[in-house]
């Protein structure tokens, strides 16, 4: 304690402090290398995907990636459950559906005002419901997606109710975006964007702030963090995000039912968030791909399938349950010890 | 006014049945601060349960005595496979845990007693009982009563026995009653025990009126929670208290406002709720120490 | 099991499966996409086991130009957006000669725009309008519409006298779609629809509704528009508020379980069903009379459970298809769309079947038969 | 610097706090001590921002602050550390440290999507630093290591240097020695010591007499929510009042 006596300086610096609190920062090395292999992944799987089928199995796991991970930056990183967050993808989706449809919007218009909208609406709800903590916020987003359900099937003269609605297709420079080999690209790069600007965000002062606010609020707040101002903005982020997929998705699939935007889709992304890892960007994917795929790979079981489902689930949580990839990553690291 | 009376009469037994959803999901709630979302689960057990015992021939007692049975059985054995081995887990993961489990419950029941629905025969018959120009199924009267019953036997159990003090007491804190000598693994067991015994009472309750298939419990549990959330998770007035008003509330919106929304009624005012009380209308206020 | 140990490991691996060339003894390919699980799941089960008993019967008799029949079946879940994805599989890894079904007018309409681009014969086994209005090329259907239903049901209450109807609907595909062909084709049949209620799926009380009707005055009749346990609910619901009037339900409820279900409440409810479940009821003379009894035996022999007319609909899908594949003498998709197009005289569980350019359905009212539930049986009422 | 008058907080019936009032100077090292149950930690909740006064005032630099949240308090210099550890477990420590810095650098969510905030080295000169306060304070040791596997003691500490990342000009202790060994509850009062030294006003509450004793320039005495006394440490030493109250309440077997 020899420094303290010579006031008025707390702490001095030294070159080995310095490096030794260099060495804790996140390393590009660490952070670039596996979304460069991401990147020269999705690049190089056109030429082993045989057919569009699997071009669309692609896309989905895409899909469903880059919101796992918009989510994860809401229940993972800022630990606030969100079991309604379908409900933007579905508001973004009927959006786009309904202004290309019915008010000949052209899509990108359809998409950016769809996108907007949710944004705003997201902040109010968030600004009101955020407040809340654990199971009483499960209750209020689960309400609000189940809301946004019943007034797309009830809305049966914009939305064509439950049997759902088509929606046309994309068109973005004059060029015409149809069938999967031309979406595929678009939902890659958007799933590299996704990753790179995630990992970016969880490392810079915000990301911290975010992560601080799940650990411990009040500590969060003595600092300076306004953490109603961040759980709102991560909020608005997310459902953003997913308004925005909505809005690709529809115009992807072509045809749309309320189901896009049903308990079930909600549950399916936190589960792929839970499974794949909290607080992990690659767990998010890892997580997309797996539930993504399961049903598919499933689809032969006969019946079995909702059990074989319910079992992964459980044995997950139960056996790693900071999720998959933290906790592979976790017992890999062990190993090499 | 027949007509209020026979919403009156409806919404109560649709009530009832909430409530005995919502206690389920309270006493599960308070004893492990777990949402349980395979409670609707147990509430379809057990009316399928009774509902194929019956068909093969069982009399109707002795089916639903054995479907209580068996759905507290698959209570305790959730609580020992999947729920205690991840008690540390985070909120969201035992959320996915339970979800996980009420796929399992439900694709069992699938495989194994068929997609159909099924109805119970009702208890005592089906001659619709003529009150004040509105009529009442003998069936409700039993739900209203065993609901009505149960309640009391739960006030007893809580307030006068030794196990039912020491859930409370864990509900309250748990380091302490552990340290008072409670054995906190026996409460989270019989909690889980209780509560799926009470969904299939109340599966067997309504099977009659509402008919019950293997994906009936979805909606079920998910109103259980709607109405243990309207009277303060963990509060067993609350969650009676928010069982009959969403009965009440779903019925009159019904009845007077629109029936395409009535399903949405609930959670705008679950929603409007939690705004003003964030913990419900009988649920206590915070108490975070720094 | 090696087929699911091979899709799983092309799923995960992206390995490429190399699509085998075509040879002349290959299995002629049935693809199919039912809802054998959630919420439609009663409608999907029948369809699928019918597919498959029938399959099996075509390849024991030598199956079809000399080849074998083989079906690929995938289960939507009920899911609109699933049904898309596995109508792809279908079309391009499955590389079927035919698609049947579609359980729900959803997951038709979801798989529409595929079959329409990947040309492929599409026979759907969902009830509304849209799927044949307008005439898409490639896509067909089996079942009676639900506008086929309400007019049925409006001719017999005119027969009966009754002019006031009050209409209770599901919010599910099937209710909602029978409720805008319901209230569309109301004013010309000159039926005026003086309630118009709704309940979910899932309701397990239905009385708040009812009451609200029988404080209506002038209701002559009801009709009941839903599919599954929902309308033994409403049934039930009915007789406890003691309300006697004339009672329709759609051909949603054309099952064995709807009675079972309702009990006692469901006598005396009329409703517009195919030939199918009153089989045994038919005069000799019915021209679908052994087809409905060949099927509805060889069902209950095969599955010991009773025909639903939602299993018919699989049975007349493969059958349409078989029949063409048949005249075409080819499985060339474009001809066997036309030889689709050109059915006549077909006679299937749903009714007898003349396709034209612009009616891929082929069905008119004769095809309905209007029913009553007496003595716990369906019985015919003309 | 900092000035609280006639302060009052009662939750439901129960007044934890009733009409203090104290005066801390700038560069000055204050102790708060009491009892158990005497609201020491209520008072530091209300100050601040943790809890609404129900009356009163609390005046910061001549400015109401009353009420006021705690982010909006950290930007005006105020910084505490917490009677029970409020550590966010799923970072590292160093990252611990660094939300300390929070208002100093660029939380746009934006801007932290595009990787800015380092733009300027801010985020780098930010972890130098942290990395020598936990030097400072005694837990550099733990540099590279992850909260969640650090022993209680060193915890503690962390706090203290997250605390001092936000550079206060007035900061809170909440019971800095609870829970530690003989040695190291010396090796924090040397700190405490230390920081009052460098200019920081600290105002602290602990239960160690030694400490309080050797550490503060002035000493306010709670008793039941009440002030009791203030003084110097030689005043309160003698002071009857504050002598009987520790009696009695040692005599109770706290």
């Amino acid at each position: 304690m020899s420094e303290a006596s010579t006031p008025p300086t707390i702490g001095r610096s030294s070159p080995e402090i310095t490096a030794a609190a260099l060495a804790t920062a996140p390393g590009f090395r660490s952070r670039h290398l596996p979304v460069i292999v991401l990147a020269v992944v999705l690049a190089a799987l056109p030429t082993v995907l045989p057919n569009a089928y699997y071009y669309d199995v692609a896309i989905r796991i895409l899909a469903n990636a880059v919101l796992a991970i918009a989510l994860n930056l809401l229940i993972g990183y800022c630990g606030q459950i969100s079991l309604g967050h379908a409900g933007f993808f579905g508001l973004g989706a009927y959006g786009s559906a309904i202004l290309t449809t019915h008010r000949d919007w052209t899509a990108p218009m359809a998409l950016l005002a769809s996108a907007a909208i949710v944004g705003v609406v997201a902040w109010v709800v968030a600004r009101v419901i955020l407040r809340l903590k654990g199971h009483y916020l499960a209750m209020a987003t689960l309400g609000l997606g189940i809301i946004v359900t019943i007034v797309l099937t009830n809305e049966a003269s914009l939305t064509g109710g439950p049997d759902g609605m088509s929606v046309g297709d994309m068109k973005l420079f004059g060029l015409r975006l149809t069938g999967e080999k031309v979406w595929y690209p678009v939902f890659a790069i958007l799933l590299v964007f996704a990753v790179v600007l995630a990992a970016n965000l969880v490392e810079s002062p915000a990301g911290r702030a975010l992560r601080a606010l799940h650990g411990s609020e009040v500590a969060a707040r003595v600092v300076g963090i306004d953490t109603a101002s961040f759980k709102t903005r991560v909020f608005v982020l997310s459902a953003v995000v997913a308004a925005v997929m909505g809005s690709l998705t529809a115009h992807y699939l072509g045809f749309i039912t309320p189901q896009v935007a049903s308990f079930h889709k909600s549950v399916e992304l936190v589960t792929m968030v839970v499974v794949g890892g909290m607080a992990s960007i690659w767990g998010s994917v890892f997580g997309a791909a797996l539930l993504s795929l399961l049903p598919d790979l499933l689809a032969r079981f006969e019946g079995f399938e909702t059990v074989i489902f319910g079992v992964i689930l459980v044995a997950t949580m139960i056996f790693l349950p900071r999720g998959m990839v933290p906790s592979l990553a976790r017992l890999v690291r062990r190993e090499g010890r | 006014m027949s007509q209020f009376l026979q919403l009156l009469f409806s919404g109560l037994t649709v009530g009832a049945t909430y409530a005995l959803s919502a206690l389920g999901f309270s006493m599960i709630y308070n004893a492990s601060g777990v949402i349980n979302f395979a409670q609707g689960e147990f509430i379809m057990l057990g009316g399928m349960v009774a509902a194929v015992l019956t068909a093969s021939g069982l009399p109707l007692p002795l089916a639903v005595l054995a479907a209580i049975v068996v759905v507290a059985l698959v209570g305790l054995i959730v609580e020992k496979l999947a729920i205690e081995p991840a008690r540390d887990a985070d909120i969201t993961s035992i959320i996915i845990i339970t979800i996980g489990v009420s796929m399992i419950v439900r694709g069992v029941v699938e495989v194994t007693m068929g997609k159909g629905s099924r109805a119970l025969p009702h208890f005592s018959g089906e001659t619709p009982i003529a009150l004040g120009g509105a009529t009442l199924l003998p069936q409700s009267l039993w739900v209203m009563a065993v609901t009505a019953v149960v309640v009391a036997g739960l006030a007893v159990f809580f307030g006068r026995t030794r196990l039912g003090k020491g859930i409370l007491a864990t509900a309250h804190n748990r380091l302490a009653a552990q340290l008072v000598g409670v054995d906190v693994k026996k409460v989270l067991l019989t909690s889980f025990g209780l509560a799926a015994a009470l969904g299939a009472v109340g599966g067997v309750l309504i099977a009659p009126i509402a008919t019950t298939s293997y994906d009936a419990g979805l909606m079920l549990g998910l109103k259980g929670f709607v109405a243990a959330t309207f009277g303060g998770l963990g509060s067993g007035v609350g969650a009676i208290a928010g069982g009959v008003l969403l009965g009440l509330i779903e019925t009159m919106t019904a009845g007077y406002v629109s029936s395409s929304y009535k399903d949405a009624v609930p959670f705008v005012l679950v929603l409007v709720i939690l705004v003003v009380r964030p913990r419900g209308l009988f649920g206590l206020g915070p108490s975070e120490r720094v | 099991m090696q087929k699911v140990v091979k899709t799983a490991l092309a799923a995960l691996s992206f390995a490429a499966v190399t699509a085998s060339p075509s040879l002349a003894a290959d299995p002629i390919k049935i693809g199919s996409v039912l809802s054998a699980t959630g919420p439609a799941a009663f409608l999907g089960e029948p369809e699928a086991k019918t597919l498959q008993l029938y399959v099996e019967k075509v390849n024991a008799a030598g199956g079809l130009l000399g080849r074998k029949l083989e079906l690929v079946t995938y289960d939507d879940g009920s899911d609109a957006a699933k049904a898309n994805g596995f109508a792809k599989r279908l079309i391009e890894d499955d590389k079927v000669d035919v698609i049947l079904g579609g359980t729900t007018t959803g997951a038709t309409m979801g798989m529409v725009p595929l079959v329409e681009k990947g040309e492929i014969p599409f026979i759907s086994l969902a009830g509304a309008v849209v799927i044949v209005e307008p005439t898409k090329k490639w896509v067909f259907k089996t079942p009676h519409t639900d506008r086929m239903a309400a007019e049925k049901i409006f001719a017999d209450m005119k027969k009966r006298g009754l002019t006031k109807l009050a209409l209770v609907s599901e919010t599910s595909g099937f209710g909602q779609s029978g409720r805008k062909e319901t209230i569309a084709s109301a004013a010309k049949a000159g039926i005026e629809i003086v309630a118009d209620e709704t309940y979910g799926p899932k309701d397990t009380d239905v009385t708040a509704q009812l009451t609200k009707i029988k404080g209506l005055a002038g209701t002559q009749a009801i009709l009941v528009f839903g599919l599954g346990q929902g309308p033994a609910i409403v049934t039930k619901n009915i007789a406890q508020l003691g309300i006697t009037l004339p009672h329709y339900e759609s051909h949603g409820v054309a099952s064995e379980e709807y009675i079972k279900l309702s009990g006692a409440a469901a006598e005396g409810v009329r409703l517009p069903a195919a030939a199918l479940i009153v089989a045994d009821a038919l005069p000799a003379s019915d021209p679908q009379k052994p087809v409905v009894t060949g099927y509805a035996k060889a069902y209950a022999d095969a599955f010991k459970s009773e025909v639903s007319t939602f299993g018919g609909h699989a049975y007349d899908a493969l059958m349409i298809y078989a029949d063409a594949v048949k005249r075409a003498g080819t499985t060339d998709k474009a001809k066997v769309r036309d030889a689709i197009e050109a059915t006549k005289g077909f006679v299937g569980t749903g009714g007898v079947v003349n396709m034209k350019a612009d009616d891929h359905m082929g069905l008119d009212l004769s095809a309905f038969r209007m029913l009553e539930i007496k003595g716990g049986k369906w019985t015919l009422v003309d | 610097m900092l000035r609280v008058e006639n302060l009052t907080k009662s939750f439901g019936g129960v007044t934890a706090v009733s009409g203090v009032g104290f005066e801390v100077a700038k560069g000055t090292i204050h102790a708060v001590i009491g009892p158990n149950g005497a609201g020491k930690t209520t008072l530091f909740n209300l100050i601040t921002g943790i809890y609404t006064p129900s009356s009163g005032s609390i005046r910061f630099e001549g400015v109401e602050i009353g009420g006021r949240a705690p982010e909006r308090l950290a930007a005006l210099g105020m910084s505490r550390t917490f009677q029970n550890l409020q550590i966010s477990m799923n970072l590292t420590a160093i990252d611990n440290v660094m939300t300390g810095a929070h208002l100093g650098l660029n939380s746009s969510l934006l801007a932290g999507m595009f990787g800015i905030p380092d733009l300027g080295g801010r985020e780098r000169a930010a972890r130098v630093r942290a990395a020598e306060l936990m030097e400072f304070v005694g837990c550099g040791a733990y540099v590279g290591a992850e909260a969640g596997s650090m022993p209680y003691g060193a915890l503690k500490r962390l706090e203290i240097a997250r605390a001092l990342m936000a550079k206060p000009r007035i900061l809170f202790l909440d019971e800095p020695a609870a829970g530690l060994n003989h040695t190291e509850t010396h090796e924090i009062e040397e700190l405490i010591a230390a920081l009052g030294k460098s200019g920081v006003t600290v105002v602290l509450v602990e239960h160690d007499m030694k400490l309080v004793m050797n550490v503060s320039d002035r000493i306010v005495v709670l008793d039941y929510g009440k002030k009791l006394a203030e003084g110097t440490p030689a005043e309160i030493r003698v002071n009857p009042d504050v002598v009987a109250a520790y009696l009695g309440a040692e005599s109770e077997g706290v």
